[in-house]
């Protein structure tokens, strides 16, 4: 599965048509569920697959179209021409650096743990069952989800603002007006 | 309202209601700033002649607190609206506010256009000076001594000569680096002493380890001597004196440089008297080299306006020598020599700004004769040349025989190299004198020139009348300052006595010894 | 020293009435320039407001470019109506002749005294309060400035009255006066002052009024320059003076002179004191020299001949230039106290006294023979000091002063009655066109020529004595004053033939020189008298008593003291009466061998110069130009300090110092410049930029854990 | 099962890595943004792999920090890729492009 | 909803610390709502100054009050806290003011979503100066991004007010991620996510796991407060977004994000979460900030632009304090000087955007040529613009020379003297092109290029008066603002 969605993450990157690029994208989500769900997490297995898979996605997919960028580039292609960049090897470099940190890091995480107690197991239901999500949601942290609540709605306005189409006569330059 | 506090912010008022006028009533903004800068002089002179002189202490003193700043580990450092008199301001409080209306009066002449900013600046300028001078927080100090870098930034900039640009830049940001430095430096002596007040920091900053002190003192030092100038900080000098309008070269000559020596002495000898000590003899070669290379620099110029200011590089040489020969011949003299200074050089800088208005060039060889033109002209310029080389009977020579006598003191071998400042000095300020008053009437355009009118006249007098009156009677006005100045040498005998204790092989340098020393050689 | 009897306060006005004098007219100068609407404003451009005289051109005098003449155009350009200035003149004499009788009878007063009244005093001015001592002055008159005050204000006075015939018609009459008014205000201020300092005050005071007159007419330039070398080099001289006195302050913690004087004997004891005073010595020698012209700083005084004629007989001839004498003989012990010191100061006096006397053998215009004459004279009374006749010195200063001053006012009158001619070799045979003037002149060669029984012949030969009995090397200066003495015959006698006798060498038709008016001749007169007499003031010791022989010399006994007293522990040496005789004997045959000698060659007229300047072109050159010394000094000084100066504020200010202030602001501009690059607008390129210093934060606090 | 947590944090640490790789790399606009969606995935599953870990930590009570921090993650993914793709459309109206590149006009 | 969450949300001192907070919330919703409904729109301007007013009052009454009140510690009352809200406030109050008859156009119709975002931004400031935990400043932090993007695009017509606002998103969001992913790496390493949590977490806190996790929070944090080399965006940004935002933008954002930052610090005492080693680094971040800043401005001739690297500079100097935090003598030293630079800050850029908002009405962007002799044109503006740049170059008596002065004492009080005169010489170079400014508005001759008359502004006036007010109370009464934050 690790495997799987690394792959498909490199495909993101490397595919030269968005197209494929999403798809590849949609295919690592899908492995990362099921990671989750593996790892004991139900709930945001599920949160995963619906917003990402189900929202997020189709949302790239449309605009792409919307802007019909999808233009006859062959699927499976690797776009070379990004290597060849300025840049790119030290961007290679530096994303490098910052695996190896974080792989470096994570592999000495256990160390400033308490042991774990082999015998210690996962609760049944999961780490994230409905329950103790729902109590810290409306208890503990109550108050970020009531602003995200606002934040959403700013979304909303935001989005109204920069992607309505220009009323009136004297509109700026649009190609779509 | 208690009189110092309305000699300070008087003429920051004044300035609110010149600013009220319309932009054409340029009489009437004159005549609001003359009058201000008037009562201003009246309060100024009064509160000095009020001052006793016997007494070392602080007088007519305000004391308001402020506001406080963080001062490290949860204390606060009250910070105050403190003024205060004591001899060694004395004499810069009187000069300041006698040259207010002087250059208000000299600006008739030469400013036309946007009269109404120019008197703003005027008078914000006065409230500054005042208040540097003035200013007995250290904090409040620093303020009013930044305060004092805009408006004549202004002066400079907009009615300023040619190049005025470039000299405007150049001196503000000069300076502003030497001040910023020194803001670091008032920061760490505020936080190791917890207190603004500069009384108490006479006592207090002695106290502190003395590698701090030295530090702190060559933060304080290095705002000054680019204030002064001091030499190898001069450069900024002879082109904002060169690019001013008249009324900005006085006050830069008399007023705001004696900031930079009056910090000297405040501070820098005051609070320190340790590094004072250890700076002493590198003072005083800088002082010297600056009245030798200031001369020639003088000697090597062609427009006198920038002839005479490379002379006060000179002349300010003499006191930077005096006050770091750091005994009482020196350091009186420096003191009186500051007020001579601030009185010579702005007067030859009027004479100049009067024929510049005439025949707008500072080329001397476009002058040539006009003693004969204007005679009462000549004779002004005749006092004022006169009086700055240093002729006995006239205010200059006391200032400077004292500082040399105090050098020599001190350090006969840098005195002797100073003295060929006298010579200097006569050399190229009567070569200036021949070239502009003497020989024939070349140019046709100065056969037409009228002789200063009862304004320009009226205006002089006052300085005129002071110079003689320094030459023949100096102790009038030495008198008010003995007592402060003797405190403070006090205080680095004090210090020349705990060195002698550390180390007694290396005793207090006196003259003798030096002088026997100088028989070895 | 307090005198011990009545207070002296009026002693001020001695000094005072110049300087009123000088006040008034000072103020009718510019009375008179209002009158002639000097003031009024003029219309811009070429308007010539009333200063008409400078108009009319310059005369026949137009055409020569002879430099000594340049200053020789007065009376053609100044020809104008002196107003009300024409009052100065009698204020400025009446303040003189003031001064003159109140000198009088302080000395009188002085006199009555006797040996005990050392000196009169005035009430104290506490000028400088310095922390370390005060500086007092007050007005003291003892014997010596007794002698001084006499012949400066009788002499002074007489040249103001003078000068009122020679300055008339000048447009500066009044401003003139003032001037002179003034100088002797200095002056007084220099000889009466009780404190070194106020010392100084006259002397910088009478070379502000040297300037100020040397340059009076500075309309031609040429004089101005004169005016600014004459203080220049006074200036140096008047720095190692101010070194000089702080020394002294160093030593005796005073500046009172009769307090120093006292105190050097009792100084002389402590180790390091007798460097220190040689040193001191040395220093205020210096200054001497700048004042009274003496080697190597002479140059100035003949250039000084600039200024109007009466200036050159009062400042250049009688008065300023011996300020550096009475300072020496004033502070007598500091310099006694050191025999080296002595020495040199004999041997500065006698080489100047021969360079100046040869190049006075060569001279054309009348008063440069005389200023170099003059220099020459005081290279004598430096002789003196150093030979440590004290007396002697003053002595021929006083008989100098009265003979110099008629000999320049006499030259004066000649000048005036040629309508402004200085070279001999255009006079000739005036003796029948100003009988006065001639005969006086007459005298006053004579007398400077130290023919038997004038009064230089007097003071010169007790110089030579004086010389000659110090022995050892002193017999080889000695020697070359004779040799002087023998040049100053010459050249005098040759001055008066070339002046008066032979034939007219100007074109008598153009004009015919004239005698000038009483005014300038009575002066004249009466110091004709005085340079005859003058002698008596001190006839040698072999004189029989009657004649009160060597009367100045115990007149001045009291302030001569201490530094005879130091003299004389070395080991005193009298002369016998024979030496006496033979040496006076010696002086007269010398002096009027060559007197006739001189004045033979060039009765017939030019040509023996001539015939000279063939013979030897060089030496003529070389001497007529005072050995080169000016044109060395203008080499190896003046353009060096130029170049100096030059090199200071175009390289090192300009170039270095400036360079790096600007500089440092460039290289802001450039890096600012440079910074533009990275900001290319990039989205990546910044979060490349992001990703990487991130990055290497986390590697730093992985590291440094 | 018995997948250590640790690997799961070095897979984050790799797909992050991934993320700001082709957010370096790429000049499309949009696969910009799947990038930052990509990373944000990253940090979510370090998010929950640190939860399960703490959860094994402390003896089997279950940590909810990590999974809350996961939803709201997701929902701001939600956001930045509405308010983002928004731009992009405001974007291409204006110059017909979604190239990166071509997004340099402001520079200097 | 259990008791505990009522006791929670009702307890008093919880509801005024969140007062402020709700009240801007409340006053974005209601907007909305007038604008949507007919007849209402009208009521825009008093709805919004209402809303600013009441959160103001609020915040004005918490003033002072001992730090405390907080719900589950993830939105936490300190006693910085009001005054940050002020700050924010202030900065929102300039921003709108003078967006009033900025916009011509179809842009004017969309004013009041313009009015609402600010507010909401602003919401989100508040919360990230007050979070206690990393999700609510995570939350705070988008909530204050994800308006400020909309804004900077706001002029969608215009294409660099476009591309303003995508480089802003696009960075934005990589920083958050670079956030995200570190706080996961704290959370794992820790196994808490609140500030509280972390500081009792001990010896974790030293772990490379936290340490790398810290590093990209720190690295998201300098994206928001813009200091080298994460600053790259910033002129780009400001320049191209309408200038009334990047009034907001210059100052607000910089505010929350070092309010945040200085809670990480730990406030009065408590030792700071990041590494000792952190000083160092923050420190020649610092200064390198303000080099490049300064050097940067010294080349613009777009104001904007000189301004936008001058706000580089400034970040950079409060950097100094932030990195003097470490070995600071006086508690909450840092926390007060950046306050008050800040305080000083918002109102002196705040009225210098405003004034060239103002000016851009002659038509064309504003550059150094194009206020040439503005002095004669228009004195009072110029005269304004001056005092700014006086205030900006931390002249005396000036609101900027004591929030200069607070911030190089942190430095000297902590033993970094050598830093803090590089920072004070950087500063002389920064007068250098405030000068320059001054030097073309009085010194030279006008430059006529004004195509349209100047525009009369209320709104643009009102907040110049404003800020030239309180830039001169700042200066000469320091008290007064000294006490608010003591």
């Amino acid at each position: 599965m690790a495997g799987l969605a690394v792959a498909a993450a490199l495909c993101v990157v490397l595919a030269r048509n968005p197209i494929a690029s999403i798809l590849a994208l949609l295919a690592s989500f899908f492995a990362l569920a099921t990671i989750y769900l593996l790892a004991g997490f139900q709930m945001l297995a599920a949160a995963q697959i619906l917003v990402y898979a189900g929202a997020i996605m189709v949302l790239f997919l449309f605009v792409i179209m919307l802007l019909n960028l999808a233009d006859e580039k062959p699927m499976a292609r690797v776009d070379t021409a990004m290597f060849l960049r300025r840049n790119a090897v030290t961007g290679m470099l530096v994303a490098g650096a910052l695996v190896g940190i974080g792989a470096f890091a994570a592999l000495q995480a256990s160390g400033a743990l308490p042991a774990i107690d082999p015998n210690a197991k996962l609760p049944e239901g999961g780490i994230d069952s409905i329950q103790n999500l729902g109590e810290a949601m409306f208890s503990r942290w109550l108050l970020p989800f009531e602003v995200i609540s606002v934040l959403l709605l700013a979304t909303a306005v935001a989005v109204v603002v920069l992607a309505k189409r220009n009323r009136g006569p004297q509109a700026g330059g649009g190609k779509g007006s | 309202m208690d009189s110092l506090t309305l000699l300070v912010f008087l003429p920051l008022l004044g300035a609110l209601l010149v600013a009220l006028t319309p932009k054409s009533a340029t009489g009437a903004q004159r005549a609001i700033t003359l009058l201000t800068m008037l009562v201003t002089m009246v309060l100024g002179l009064q509160v000095c002649l009020d001052f006793n002189g016997a007494s070392a202490a602080m007088q007519h003193l305000v004391d308001v607190p402020w506001f406080s700043l963080p001062g490290g580990s949860g204390v606060d450092i009250p910070v105050h609206f403190k003024l205060g008199l004591d001899g060694i301001s004395v004499l810069m409080v009187a000069l300041t506010a006698l040259l207010g209306p002087i250059i208000v009066l000299s600006t008739w002449g030469h400013i036309h256009e946007r009269v109404k900013e120019f008197m703003v600046w005027l008078l914000v300028m006065q409230t500054g000076m005042l208040g540097v001078f003035l200013a007995l927080d250290l904090v409040l100090f620093y303020v009013f001594w930044e305060v004092t870098l805009v408006p004549l930034y202004f002066m400079l900039g907009i009615w300023g000569g040619e190049r005025r640009l470039y000299a405007t830049i150049k001196f503000f940001l000069y300076t502003l680096a030497g001040s910023l430095v020194m803001m670091i430096g008032v920061i760490l002596l505020l936080y190791q002493t917890k207190t603004a007040d500069i009384e108490a920091l006479m006592n207090l900053a002695p106290t502190l380890d003395s590698t701090r002190q030295t530090w702190i003192f060559w933060s304080f030092a290095l705002a000054f001597m680019i204030k002064v100038p001091v030499m190898p900080f001069h450069t900024w000098l002879p082109d904002a004196h060169t690019q001013a309008p008249t009324s900005g070269s006085v006050i830069l000559a008399g007023v705001l440089l004696k900031m930079g020596t009056y910090g000297l002495l405040r501070f820098c000898i005051g609070m320190f008297p340790g590094p004072a000590l250890d700076a002493a003899p590198i003072m005083m070669v800088l002082g010297a080299l600056g009245i030798v290379y200031g001369a020639f620099l003088a000697m090597a110029q062609h427009d006198i306006k920038r002839l005479i200011a490379c002379s006060s590089v000179s002349h300010l040489g003499y006191v930077v020598l005096g006050l770091f020969a750091l005994n009482q011949a020196g350091v009186r003299g420096s003191v009186l020599q500051m007020v001579n200074h601030g009185l010579s050089t702005g007067l030859l800088f009027l004479l100049v700004g009067m024929i510049y208005e005439r025949r707008h060039t500072r080329m001397l060889d476009q002058y040539g004769g006009i003693a004969k033109v204007m005679p009462l002209y000549a004779l002004f310029f005749g006092i004022a040349v006169f009086s700055s080389v240093g002729l006995p009977g006239l205010n200059g020579f006391v200032g400077e025989y004292m500082i040399l006598l105090g050098s020599f003191q001190a350090s006969p071998w840098i005195a002797a190299v100073s003295v060929t400042g006298v010579i200097f000095g006569a050399v190229y300020l009567l070569m200036a004198t021949r070239k502009l008053l003497f020989g024939p009437l070349t140019h046709a355009e100065n056969k037409g020139l009228n002789d200063i009118n009862w304004r320009e006249a009226g205006l002089m007098l006052p300085i005129v009348v002071l110079c003689f009156w320094i030459g023949v009677a100096p102790n009038v006005f030495l008198s008010r300052t003995d007592a402060s100045v003797d405190q403070l040498l006090s205080r680095i005998d004090a210090q020349r006595a705990k060195v002698a204790l550390v180390e007694p092989h290396s005793s207090v340098p006196s003259t003798a010894a030096t002088i026997r020393a100088g028989e070895t050689r | 020293m307090q005198s011990p009897q009545g207070d002296y306060g009026w002693l001020w006005w001695i000094p005072a009435l110049p300087l009123l004098g000088s006040a008034v007219c000072a103020l009718l100068h510019f009375l008179t320039l209002r009158s002639r609407g000097v003031f009024a404003p003029k219309a811009g451009g070429h308007g010539h407001g009333g200063h008409g005289g400078h108009d009319h051109g310059h005369g026949k005098h137009g055409h020569d470019d002879h430099a000594h003449d340049d200053h020789a155009h007065d009376d053609h350009e100044h020809s104008v109506p002196a107003g009300i200035g024409a009052l100065a003149h009698p204020i400025a004499a009446l303040a003189m002749l003031g001064a003159f009788i109140l000198s009088i009878l302080a000395v009188k007063d002085l006199a009555a005294g006797g040996e005990q009244l050392t000196s009169i005093e005035s009430s104290v001015w506490h000028w400088i309060d310095t922390g370390a001592f005060n500086i007092d002055i007050s007005i003291v008159i003892d014997r010596l400035s007794a002698v001084m005050v006499l012949v400066v204000t009788g002499v002074g006075f007489l040249i103001h009255v003078y000068a009122g015939g020679y300055m008339k018609g000048d447009a500066g009459f009044a401003k003139f006066f003032c001037y002179l008014n003034l100088f002797v205000f200095s002056m007084l201020m220099l000889i009466l002052s009780s404190s070194l300092l106020g010392l100084f005050v006259g002397w910088e005071g009478v070379g502000l009024c040297s300037y100020l007159l040397i340059g009076f007419w500075y309309e031609k330039g040429w004089p101005a320059e004169a005016g600014q070398k004459a203080f220049v080099m006074n200036r140096i001289g008047d720095a190692s003076f101010l070194i000089g006195s702080f020394l002294l302050v160093h030593l005796f913690g005073t500046l009172d002179l009769s307090d120093i004087a006292a105190a050097v004997q009792g100084k002389l004891g402590e180790d390091g004191v007798s460097f220190q005073l040689l040193l001191a010595g040395l220093l205020l020698f210096g200054g001497a020299c700048g004042k009274s012209a003496q080697l190597p700083l002479f140059t100035w005084l003949p250039d000084a001949m600039a200024g109007p004629t009466p200036v050159s007989a009062l400042i250049h001839a009688a008065t300023m230039v011996t300020a550096g004498i009475y300072l020496v003989v004033r502070l007598n012990p500091v310099f006694a106290a050191s025999p080296e010191l002595m020495l040199v100061i004999g041997i500065v006096g006698v080489l100047t006294a021969f360079v100046a006397g040869s190049t006075a053998l060569v001279q054309r215009d009348i008063k440069k023979v005389l200023a170099y004459s003059t220099v020459s004279q005081l290279g004598y009374m430096f002789l003196a000091l150093g030979s440590g006749a004290f007396a002697s010195a003053i002595f021929h200063l006083a008989t100098h002063a009265f003979f110099k001053a008629l000999l320049f006012l006499g030259a004066g009158s000649v000048i005036h009655g040629m309508h402004h001619e200085q070279d001999m070799h255009r006079m000739g045979n005036l003796r029948k066109y100003m009988p006065q003037t001639f005969l006086t002149f007459l005298v006053g060669s004579a007398a400077l020529s130290g023919l038997p029984l004038l009064s230089g012949f007097f003071s010169k030969d007790e110089i030579l004595a004086h010389t000659f009995a110090n022995g050892g090397v002193y017999y080889v200066l000695w020697g070359i004053g004779l040799l002087t003495a023998m040049m100053t015959a010459f050249y005098t006698w040759r001055m008066v033939a070339l002046t008066f006798f032979g034939p007219e060498r100007f074109d008598t038709k153009k004009f015919q020189p004239h005698e000038s008016p009483a005014v300038m001749t009575i002066p004249l007169i009466i110091l004709a008298v005085l340079s005859v007499i003058g002698g008596a003031l001190s006839f040698p010791p072999v004189f029989p008593a009657i004649f009160h022989p060597e009367f100045l010399h115990h007149w001045l006994h009291p302030v001569l003291q201490p530094g005879e007293e130091l003299i004389a522990a070395r080991g005193a040496h009298a002369l016998s009466h024979t030496t006496e005789w033979a040496l006076l004997g010696l002086g007269s045959v010398v002096a009027l061998a060559l007197a006739h000698a001189g004045f033979r060659k060039h009765m017939a007229g030019i040509a023996a110069d001539e015939a000279t300047a063939a013979r030897s072109p060089v030496r003529t050159a070389f001497l007529s130009m005072a050995w080169g010394l000016d044109a060395a000094y203008q080499k190896l000084i003046v353009g060096p300090v130029r170049l100096v100066a030059l090199m200071i504020s175009a390289v090192i200010d300009g170039t270095f110092i400036d360079g790096f202030v600007n500089g440092a602001g460039e290289v802001a501009l450039s890096f600012g410049s440079r910074m533009r690059a990275m900001t290319s607008g990039n989205i990546a390129a910044y979060g490349l930029w992001m990703g990487a210093i991130t990055a290497l934060i986390a590697l730093i606090f992985v590291w440094q854990r | 099962m018995s997948v250590p947590s640790e690997h799961l944090l070095v897979l984050a640490a790799i797909l992050f890595g991934i993320g700001v790789a082709g957010f370096f790399l790429r000049r499309n606009v949009i696969i910009v943004l799947m990038c930052i969606e990509l990373m944000l995935n990253a940090a979510n599953l370090s998010f929950l792999a640190a939860s399960r870990m703490h959860t094994l930590a402390n003896g089997g009570q279950p940590d909810t920090q990590g999974p809350i921090f996961a939803i709201f993650i997701i929902v701001v993914a939600a956001i930045e890729a509405a308010v983002g793709l928004a731009l992009v459309i405001a974007l291409y109206r204006n110059k017909q492009t979604v190239s990166l590149d071509e997004v340099a006009d402001l520079k200097n | 909803m259990n008791k505990q969450v009522l006791e929670q949300m009702l307890n008093p001192a919880a509801l005024a610390a969140l007062s402020p907070l709700f009240t801007l919330c409340g006053g974005a919703m209601l907007l909305l709502l007038a604008d949507i409904l007919p007849g209402l729109a009208k009521l825009r301007s008093a709805l919004f100054l209402a809303t600013i007013a009441v959160a103001g009052w609020f915040a004005w009454d918490n003033l002072g009050a001992p730090a405390g009140g907080h719900i589950f510690g993830s939105f936490q009352h300190s006693t910085a806290l009001s005054n940050w809200t002020l700050v924010f406030l202030a900065s929102a109050l300039i921003g709108w003011a003078v967006a009033q008859c900025y916009y011509q156009s179809e842009e004017a119709n969309f004013l009041a979503e313009h009015d609402v975002l600010i507010l909401v931004a602003t919401a989100g400031m508040v919360l990230m100066a007050g979070a206690g935990d990393l999700l609510t400043f995570f939350v705070g932090l988008e909530t204050l991004s994800v308006p400020l993007y909309t804004l900077s695009g706001f002029r969608r017509a215009r294409r660099e007010s476009v591309e303003a606002g995508l480089k802003y998103f696009v960075l934005g969001a990589f920083a958050a991620g670079m956030f995200l992913y570190g706080a996961a790496l704290v959370y794992a390493a820790t196994g808490t996510i609140t500030i509280e949590g972390m500081r009792a977490a001990g010896a974790a806190l030293s772990s490379p796991l936290a340490l790398a996790g810290f590093a990209l929070i720190a690295g998201s944090l300098f994206f928001k407060i813009s200091v080298f080399p994460f600053h790259l965006w910033v002129p780009d940004v400001y320049q191209g977004a309408p200038t009334p935002v990047t009034a907001f933008m210059a100052t607000g954002t910089k505010a929350a994000a070092f309010a945040f930052l200085l809670s990480m610090m730990g406030s009065a005492g408590s030792k700071p979460l990041l590494p000792e080693s952190a000083a160092l680094v923050f420190a020649w971040i610092a200064v390198i900030t303000m080099g490049v800043g300064n050097l940067g401005a010294l080349v613009q001739s777009d104001l904007k632009r000189m301004l936008a690297y001058s706000g580089i500079a400034h970040a950079g100097t409060m950097l100094l304090a932030i990195a003097s935090g470490w070995h600071d003598t006086q508690p909450g030293g840092a926390q007060n000087a950046i306050l008050y630079y800040m305080g000083a800050y918002v109102f002196t850029a705040g009225g210098a955007f405003g004034l060239i908002a103002w000016l851009e009405s002659e038509g064309g962007p504003v550059t150094m040529d194009s206020i040439k002799g503005l002095a004669q044109r228009r004195p009072m503006i110029a005269a304004a613009l001056a005092l700014f740049m006086l205030s900006l170059g931390g002249m005396p008596p000036l609101g900027g020379f004591w929030g200069k002065y607070l911030v190089f004492s942190c430095a000297v009080r902590a033993d970094m003297i050598p830093l803090a005169v590089i920072g004070v010489l950087m500063s002389v170079i920064a007068l250098g092109y405030y000068l320059r400014v001054i030097i073309n508005m009085y010194m030279q001759p006008s430059a006529a290029t004004s195509q349209h008359p100047l525009a009369a502004r209320k709104g643009s006036m009102l907040a110049v008066g404003i800020c030239s007010l309180m830039v001169l109370v700042l200066g000469v009464m320091p008290r007064w603002f000294l006490d608010l934050i003591g």
